[in-house]
């Protein structure tokens, strides 16, 4: 028997919990140690502060291999069994939730003693897996993340290392966002209101060019002064000759909707043009216009 | 104590403070052992201030302390963080914007005989608050009513370079292919004068009579 | 579109809205019809965190966008703006919020079978308050465990850009103690290799003392 476990034969070794010492909680191979805690063997006083400064077993374990150097193949698993089963009874008035995963533990640590001393089948000789394989990987496995735990503490985190800058804003009033509108959407808009016109009107509306239309406008806008302008001044001959067209078409329907009067004195002398659709009530707006259904009457000429 | 280090803690704390803060308030943040200077952080308010002079905030006094706030002339874009999408245009404003952009200059009652309802004023106001019509005129007949034109922005906003490049009438009632890619519900021809009655709320049907 | 000026209203922006802001969020502050040119915002950003060097204040960017912070050196003064707020998390909180940072998705048992305990319902139910971690599925096992992973709050909290930032996970140490004794060099078989083998994934079947 030179198996490493064979050096354990002796136990129980580990002395008593040493409840006749004042300051040391408990004694480590004879080395007392007086921080809390020590080992596994936990008096019972000392529960609930023992409870609180671990997470749990698998922390446990590790302070203990870390700072103790607890050898874990030198742990007295009779001893630690019974301790753990006294504590059951302490263990009722605090949180028995969490002293249920030490008991699993001292039950892992039981079991991983037992299967090391017992013989192994020669068959399975170097087939079978360390007992302790298991316990070391969740043991480093759990360091990992203590340590992430750790460094994540380290970030610098709003509240703590800092706070969002704003500043006041006076006005906090919604903007109003208009709705998208899609060209499609207008179009069918309006071949929906061109096959009702159909069905209501006798005329159809003409196709026209549209240039004509805008310029129109355009020139409803350059008026607007109700002055007369020459007519030569309506012209950009920057624009080119079809520019000079449309504006020349603009004004003949204008003209012929009543929109503008175009006046000469004597033949070859100077044209000149005024709006007969100023915008004389533009500022009075809303008001001044007419009743929609009086106003409907009034536009037959079209 | 480096005046630098009180002007940075004054303005970190002004920004970070939810409420403006005083003098008094901001010498509270310097431990006893460790007090500003007298007059050190009127003087780091002071500099905070000038330093705004290009920056998008200022530093302002107002009764219960020091802030900072949004400058009024960047107001317009920021009030945009708050926006609000308004509803989806009805088929009456299409309809009508439409119309303004294909036979203007229009008056309202031309837009009522084609549609044969009357035109809503919201409608007219909504497109105008776009800025995508205006008034261009008036006819000369009794009540002298406004006619309607689009607008730069209305080209603008469509990426025509003139109206001349809106598809001419003729073309648009042959193309019914134009419908299945459409994203919206088409309502289909049978019952589209039911359903338009509902497109806006206070949109009134007008005789059909009126309009011959 | 005056590059100043698109500065003045990020800078605004950034100090007025509630949250960080990504660019295409500031872009969508210029209206349709003058947007800032592409390019200016992101030269803006550039300009504003250089323009921190003295301030007391810094532009970062974290996962849900820009935002301007009080620098970590003056926090300390602008922290007396309150009395306590500071809230502290307990070990059982980071380490269970580590790992679900690291190993996301994963489920509660997975969580509890790495730390060893149960993990207490309040714990999940903070993170989950805060926002920090949410259900992002459910493992197709008996009882579908919820799967949990962080938020973009939890980064921005953090100041994180992405979950690439979080400081590398730590190596597996070596257990001195027990190393040179354990023959990791032969494979394990049976139950341990398969454990073992899910190093990576989150485990499901512990050895059946472990779950409750």
């Amino acid at each position: 028997m030179s198996e490493p476990t064979a050096q354990e034969a002796g136990h129980p070794v580990f002395p008593a919990p040493p409840q006749q010492q004042e300051m040391p909680l408990a004694v480590v191979k004879g080395q007392p140690v007086l921080q809390m805690p020590q080992d596994l063997y936990i008096p019972p006083d000392a529960l609930e502060v023992f409870l609180e400064a671990f997470e749990g077993p698998l922390d446990l374990l590790l302070y203990l291999i870390r700072r103790q150097n607890l050898d874990i193949l030198d742990i007295p698993v009779a001893e630690i069994t019974r301790q753990y089963v006294d504590y059951i009874g302490v263990m009722q008035d605090l949180r028995f939730e969490l002293a249920a995963e030490y008991l699993v533990m001292a039950a892992i640590l039981a079991e991983i003693k037992s299967r090391m001393l017992l013989p192994r089948p020669p068959a399975e000789e170097g087939h079978e897996a360390d007992p302790r394989a298991e316990l070391v990987r969740r043991l480093q496995e759990y360091e990992r993340f203590k340590k992430a735990a750790e460094d994540l503490d380290q970030l610098d985190r709003l509240d703590r290392d800092t706070a969002l800058a704003a500043a006041h804003v006076p006005d906090r009033s919604v903007a109003k966002v208009p709705p998208p509108v899609d060209l499609r959407e207008m179009l069918l808009a309006l071949r929906e209101v061109l096959k009702r016109a159909e069905l209501y009107t006798h005329h159809a509306i003409r196709r026209e060019a549209l240039s004509v239309r805008q310029r129109m406008g355009e020139v409803l806008s350059r008026l607007s002064d109700r002055q007369f302008h020459g007519f030569e001044t309506l012209f950009t001959p920057e624009e080119g000759r079809l520019g000079v067209v449309v504006t020349f078409l603009s004004i003949l329907e204008l003209a012929k909707e009543q929109l503008i009067e175009i006046v000469q004195e004597a033949p070859l002398a100077p044209i000149y043009v005024k709006s007969l659709a100023a915008a004389a009530n533009d500022d009075e707006g809303e008001p001044a216009l007419p009743e929609p259904t009086s106003d409907g009457a009034d536009a037959p000429n079209d | 104590m480096d005046p630098n280090l009180i002007r940075h803690i004054v303005e970190a704390a002004l920004l970070a403070a939810p409420q403006p803060q005083t003098l008094a308030q901001l010498a509270g943040l310097f431990p006893e052992d460790e007090q500003a200077p007298p007059g050190a952080i009127e003087q780091a308010i002071a500099e905070l201030r000038e330093g705004c002079a290009d920056r998008g905030v200022e530093l302002v006094e107002v009764a219960s302390g020091f802030r900072f706030q949004v400058k009024a002339e960047v107001h317009a874009w920021v009030a945009r963080l708050w926006t609000e999408r308004q509803a989806k245009y009805t088929r009456a404003t299409l309809e009508t914007l439409a119309l303004i952009a294909y036979r203007q200059p229009i008056t309202r009652g031309e837009i009522e005989q084609i549609r044969g309802v009357a035109v809503n004023t919201n409608t007219i106001k909504q497109l105008e608050e776009r800025e995508w019509i205006r008034v261009v005129g008036h006819r000369d007949v009794p009540g002298k009513p406004a006619l309607f034109g689009t607008t730069k922005a209305f080209l603008d906003y469509f990426g025509l370079k003139s109206l001349d490049e809106l598809p001419p009438l003729a073309e648009l009632k042959d193309i019914p292919e134009l419908e299945p890619q459409l994203p919206f519900d088409i309502t289909p021809p049978g019952i589209a004068s039911a359903t338009l009655s509902h497109d806006e709320a206070g949109e009134e049907h007008a005789a059909p009579e009126q309009t011959q």
